[in-house]
């Protein structure tokens, strides 16, 4: 079997970045990909943030598959029937060239996976890695369920994903506690262009982003969304694994109780559901890191817990990674050095400059926070909508009373030392 | 050494074809294109052939560029080689054109290389006609062998070939001489899983582009909307069978009557199914 | 509110490796004895595990979304045995 | 026969080419095997006696067969379906079906008596002539036709058949080639009464042929009963068992029911799964899909990764706990109950109406 630079295992954003700066540098890669084409086994929200992608395709905007440009952010806070929050609309957003975009992951990876094809790389699909091939404690290639389906190469950057198998067969970290993960499932659902467009008061083209949290997720540490695309809407929700174990509430029962929410049925009334998933989302940061390189190994996006859950930012942090991490490769063998684990460590040292690190330390300790505070998903939604709900009902009850009936709501569930000790919290884990 | 043409066809995968059930539109988004899986059963009978008498395999499409990921997946299975049929002329054509248009890219191959047997789906699940192979047969004057389920045996030597036939009460074993044509019944066997260097040879392989011409088609009018006899003159949705079932009681609602019940509302109102059941039981 | 996730596993693209089932129960034994909560028939967003009511527990892949979750909550017994299923096979989806 | 005539462009009136007014009358091929006449030759004949009428024209029956009663017997029930004449080739060639020979006969009687319509079952038999015949005429053909009509104005079959695998239909029309084609399954047309006083007269043609001209031999003849295979997609009276039967035990309830009928078993796919009968037996998505006269479903939800397999069925009779059980919105009849007591109470009044319908058939 001949030999290449580098084996690639999966193609999401980070093995189709990695694979694409690798070829476009004439290294040997051989991309392996198990799904019937790149695509069809990867999920997300999906929002696809321009900037990571520039650096790798500058001009992706001319062909790239994408849905609608983002120039609406709401974020809502929702009680049973209720819901209170901000939205900013820009029209900077509305000048090309646009920052975010709304896509739908399996035709935007086919698209990406096309372009690393032709740039050289060699894709195999339909193809499942099911273990690292070693010699000693290095790593010299990656067993496939195909027959004589050994491959070998002087490094293999690992993109396959949250559960990550391989790193965690060879022992390179363990397996994933509740704690680390998130469970999200979603939906989309059809509808016409021009539905989408009026009910979120938009022109062709433009896209509007919900964020959610609160009652939705009964109690749970999550979150919930909903996208608009060119011609559907994908809506969805997501918690703690722990916190999913712990209640044992179905997901796809709480999906349905969201769609029923008063705020959000209209919006999604006379829908044609024509996909249902599901998908783990790494949570943990930067605690929860694995090791991410070794001699002849190194590991990139999802699989080493590449996400920025408190911004919802997994795929430009995979597609940065997936390019740093074959920069790094590019380097050693334009310096003849070998892929051995003092000479990848380069690779860390290119995160630690980049944003990638800097915001995963930044909110190290939220997962922490959340965890141990409940509150913040129930306890506070529920005070903040009834105080909107207390100050604009006008009943001739005069404001003062007011004011203190909402100050009193709050002491009286969280006491005012509790009150001072989230504040705290939260600006610490925000410094 | 036995040279075998499997034609396929690229066709969307019709079971993700939705009708949107309040605009009874057809919802096309979200539906892949894939092998026609009747020709897959195909494709393994030759490779099949292949493994055993050592041979060559042509696989051949007609249809838009990107039917060539088809083409490359029978390489990938173990297909020699591969020839995809395409040009705008070909848009629109019925069973007729498609199998004139076949059957000319045959004559062709054959100038290179005889063609012993031609393999194909027994139908697409698309076009549904099981019309394109007996088209090329009657074309190319090959032996029509329809609806096989197992090729018993082939004698290269004396160019002869015992299949089984399925017929509606049973199969028939049939012996006739190369060169013939197989459309393959499905369930007859498993397409194998691919070996890595296959995959590989697949990836790098370079798909032969034939336009009309290098298939060998001078007359224009023979193929595409023009050679089709056919014309689709409207598609749409079929109303949804919304009737619930009737529910059978009697006043006792015991499990005699309500079984005395129902037999005697099935047989009144369905005769052809009494009929049926008395037939079977009597044998 | 009751949910027919059935309906909704329906629209999603398939393609079963028959016979080769990716994820399977170890012991089934643990899962009738020792395991109180059984937290996988609740939480399995395909719903492939389900409780047959005399503590065993019977798990059918054919709608598995393979998203992990079943191996990952199943911390206490590490009880489930979690492959991808062949190249090829398994969940296809056509959006993401 | 083709001529070439521009296509008609849009909503131009279109006139038939004057040369193809010559071909007349309505055909439908009597398609028969080891001595018995398939039932779909005799709904063709009815709905042929329909599209006839509309068009004014006379209706006819095609045989083949080798020399003999039986061969000429099916020219007989052909008059009493509601054919006015048939046209018949007594070969011995033509004994067992063979493409050869038999596509000659069709396209020598075509070309001899020129029908503007032929019509044959979507049978395997019918499906391989009919597309050897229609290239051989360099003619269109509609194949699995679910409805036939004729449009008045310019006397063209209007063909509508399944497309993208059900999931839509389509009409199609073959405008200006002779004769018009079109295949239908087995069980779509209604079976017309049958009127033993009809009788019509017999035009006889030469094979013209000689065994040496045909290079394809049958060898043998296997029959289905022979084989112990499962054959539930080709199976008319399947009685499936679902979870509902909560016990393996309980499965035996499908099968006395399933003997007493000459019925296949099947099951869905958690009881396939929890091995109480093998795979092949599986309805379903993943499974077989089955149109059978009569489905029996006990103990089966109706979840719909089932019933896209079996709601084809003519009747559908549901046995389930469950009154909202799923399945109650597509079955023909229903019986809200406990399958494991209803389901030998229907044995026992099968087998009692069948004991008691021997008897007077053999007093």
């Amino acid at each position: 079997m001949e030999k290449f630079d580098a084996i690639v295992v999966g193609a999401g954003p980070s093995g189709n970045a990695a694979a694409y700066t690798l070829a476009k540098a004439g290294l040997s890669v051989i991309q392996i990909e198990r799904g019937e084409y790149p695509g069809s086994k990867n999920v997300q929200g999906a929002i696809l943030y321009s900037d990571a992608l520039e650096k790798i395709i500058p001009e992706f905007r001319d062909e790239a598959p994408l849905e609608r440009h983002i120039i609406e952010q709401r974020m809502w806070v929702l009680d049973d029937d209720s819901y209170i929050g901000t939205q900013y609309r820009s029209d900077a957003f509305n000048k090309a060239p646009y920052n975010r975009y709304t896509i739908l992951r399996a035709q935007f990876d086919k698209w990406f996976s096309g372009k690393v094809s032709q740039a050289g790389a060699l894709v195999i699909c339909e193809t499942t890695a099911t273990d690292l091939i070693m010699d000693g404690s290095r790593v010299v290639g990656v067993r496939t369920d195909r027959e004589n389906g050994d491959l070998f190469a002087d490094v293999v950057i690992l993109a396959d994903g949250v559960n990550s198998l391989l790193a965690k067969k060879a022992g390179f970290h363990p397996e994933l506690k509740p704690a680390d993960v998130a469970l999200a499932v979603k939906e989309i659902l059809f509808l016409p262009q021009e539905t989408v467009e009026s009910r979120f008061n938009v022109k062709e083209g433009e896209g509007v982003v919900i964020e959610m949290l609160g009652k939705i997720t009964k109690g749970m540490m999550g979150t919930g969304f909903l996208y608009t695309n060119n011609e559907s809407v994908t809506i969805g929700v997501g918690c703690m694994l722990s916190d999913f174990k712990k209640e044992r509430i179905s997901p796809y029962l709480l999906l349905e109780q969201m769609k029923a929410h008063p705020a959000i049925k209209p919006l999604i009334e006379g829908g044609e559901m024509k996909e249902y998933t599901a998908h783990l989302i790494p949570e943990g940061g930067l605690k929860a890191m694995p090791q991410i390189c070794g001699d002849g190994w190194m590991i990139v996006g999802d699989a080493g817990m590449f996400v920025n859950a408190v911004h919802r930012e997994g795929s430009n942090l995979a597609m940065t990674t997936g390019r740093l991490a074959a920069e790094t490769v590019i380097g050693l063998k334009q310096a003849g050095k070998e892929m051995k684990a003092p000479n990848l460590a380069a690779y860390r040292g290119k995160l630690d400059d980049s944003f990638v690190m800097k915001d995963l330390a930044k909110y190290k300790d939220m997962p922490g926070i959340f965890h141990a505070n409940p509150q913040f998903f129930t306890t506070y939604p529920e005070l903040v909508n009834q105080a909107a709900h207390t100050m604009l009902t006008v009943d001739g009850v005069d404001k003062k009373t007011k004011e203190r009936e909402i100050v009193r709501s709050f002491t009286r569930s969280r006491s005012l030392f509790g009150l001072a000790g989230d504040a705290f919290k939260m600006w610490r884990a925000m410094r | 050494m036995i040279h075998i043409v499997v034609c396929i066809k690229q066709v969307p995968d019709s079971a993700q074809i939705r009708v949107h059930p309040v605009t009874n539109t057809i919802m096309r988004q979200g539906v892949p294109a894939i092998i026609n899986p009747y020709d897959l059963y195909a494709l393994e009978e030759a490779l099949r052939i292949k493994d055993k008498l050592g041979g060559f395999i042509t696989v051949i499409t007609m249809g838009p560029p990107q039917a060539e990921n088809a083409l490359r997946k029978a390489i990938s299975f173990g297909a020699d080689e591969a020839i995809l049929v395409t040009d705008r002329a070909f848009a629109g054509a019925d069973t007729l054109a498609t199998s004139f248009a076949l059957a000319s890219a045959i004559r062709q191959i054959e100038k290179s290389m005889p063609v012993d047997m031609v393999f194909c789906g027994k139908q697409t699940i698309d076009g549904d006609t099981a019309q394109v192979g007996p088209g090329i047969a009657k074309r190319l004057d090959l032996e029509l062998l329809t609806y096989i389920s197992s090729v018993v045996s082939v004698n290269t030597d004396k160019r002869e070939i015992v299949v089984q036939r399925r017929s509606e009460g049973g199969v028939q074993v049939l012996k006739t001489r190369l060169p013939c044509l197989i459309t393959m019944l499905e369930g007859s066997n498993e397409m194998r899983f691919a070996t890595m260097p296959n995959m590989i040879r697949a990836a790098r392989a370079t798909v032969k582009k034939w336009d009309r011409v290098a298939a060998g088609i001078e007359d224009p009018g023979k193929i595409g909307l023009k050679g089709s006899p056919t014309v689709v003159s409207k598609v749409f949705a079929p109303t949804p069978k919304t009737a619930k079932a009737e529910i059978v009681q009697t006043e006792s609602n015991e499990p005699q009557d309500l079984a005395a019940a129902l037999l005697m509302r099935v047989f009144t109102r369905f005769p052809h199914v009494a009929d049926e059941v008395r037939k079977n039981a009597a044998v | 509110m009751n949910v027919n996730v059935e309906e909704k596993l329906f629209q999603n693209r398939y393609r079963v490796d028959h016979g080769r089932p990716h994820i399977s129960i170890i012991d089934a034994a643990v899962c009738a004895t020792e395991c109180r909560t059984q937290q996988c028939t609740q939480v399995c967003p395909a719903n492939c595990y389900k409780a047959e009511g005399n503590g065993n527990i019977t798990l059918i892949t054919d709608g598995c979304l393979e998203c992990g979750t079943c191996r990952i909550i199943c911390d206490d017994f590490r009880n489930v045995n979690w492959e991808y299923p062949r190249g090829g096979y398994g969940i296809l989806f056509k959006f993401g | 026969m083709s001529v070439e005539a521009k296509k008609p462009a849009g909503k131009k009136k279109f006139e038939l080419d004057p040369r193809l007014a010559e071909y007349r009358g309505i055909w439908v091929f009597i398609e028969h095997e080891r001595g018995a006449a398939h039932s779909v030759s005799w709904e063709l004949l009815g709905e042929g006696r329909k599209l006839a009428d509309k068009l004014g024209v006379p209706l006819a029956g095609v045989v083949m067969g080798a020399p003999g009663e039986a061969t000429r017997g099916f020219c007989l029930e052909a008059f009493q379906y509601g054919a006015d004449l048939c046209y018949l080739i007594e070969d011995p060639l033509l004994n067992d079906y063979r493409n050869q020979p038999f596509t000659k006969g069709m396209t020598d009687l075509v070309n001899a008596y020129k029908p503007e319509i032929l019509l044959l079952g979507a049978t395997t038999l019918g499906r391989d002539l009919a597309g050897s015949v229609a290239t051989t005429l360099q003619t269109g053909l509609t194949a699995d036709c679910t409805e036939l009509n004729i449009d008045p104005e310019i006397r063209s079959l209007l063909a509508t058949r399944p497309t993208f695998g059900g999931s839509l239909l389509c009409t199609i029309q073959t405008l200006n080639y002779r004769p018009q084609m079109a295949t239908v399954r087995p069980r779509v047309m209604a079976m017309p009464q049958r009127d033993a006083a009809r009788s019509g007269n017999i035009i006889e043609h030469p094979l013209s042929m000689i065994e040496t001209d045909i290079v394809t031999k049958v060898l043998e003849y296997i029959p289905d009963q022979n084989t112990s295979k499962v054959n539930l997609a080709y199976a008319d009276i399947i009685v499936s068992g679902g979870k509902g039967l909560k016990k393996p035990e309980n499965f035996r309830l499908i099968w006395d029911l399933a003997k007493v009928l000459g019925a296949e078993v099947g099951a869905t796919r958690p009881v396939v799964q929890s091995g109480w009968v093998e795979a092949e037996r599986q309805v379903g998505q993943t499974g077989k899909t089955v149109r059978p006269k009569l489905y029996i479903a006990a103990g089966i939800s109706g979840a719909i990764q089932h019933r896209v397999g079996m709601d084809a069925s003519d009747v559908i009779i549901a046995i389930n706990s469950d009154p909202n059980a799923p399945i109650f919105d597509f079955a023909t009849y229903g019986i809200v109950g406990n399958a494991m007591t209803i389901l030998p109470a229907l044995t026992e009044a099968f087998r009692l109406e069948l004991a008691g319908r021997r008897e007077t058939a053999a007093a």
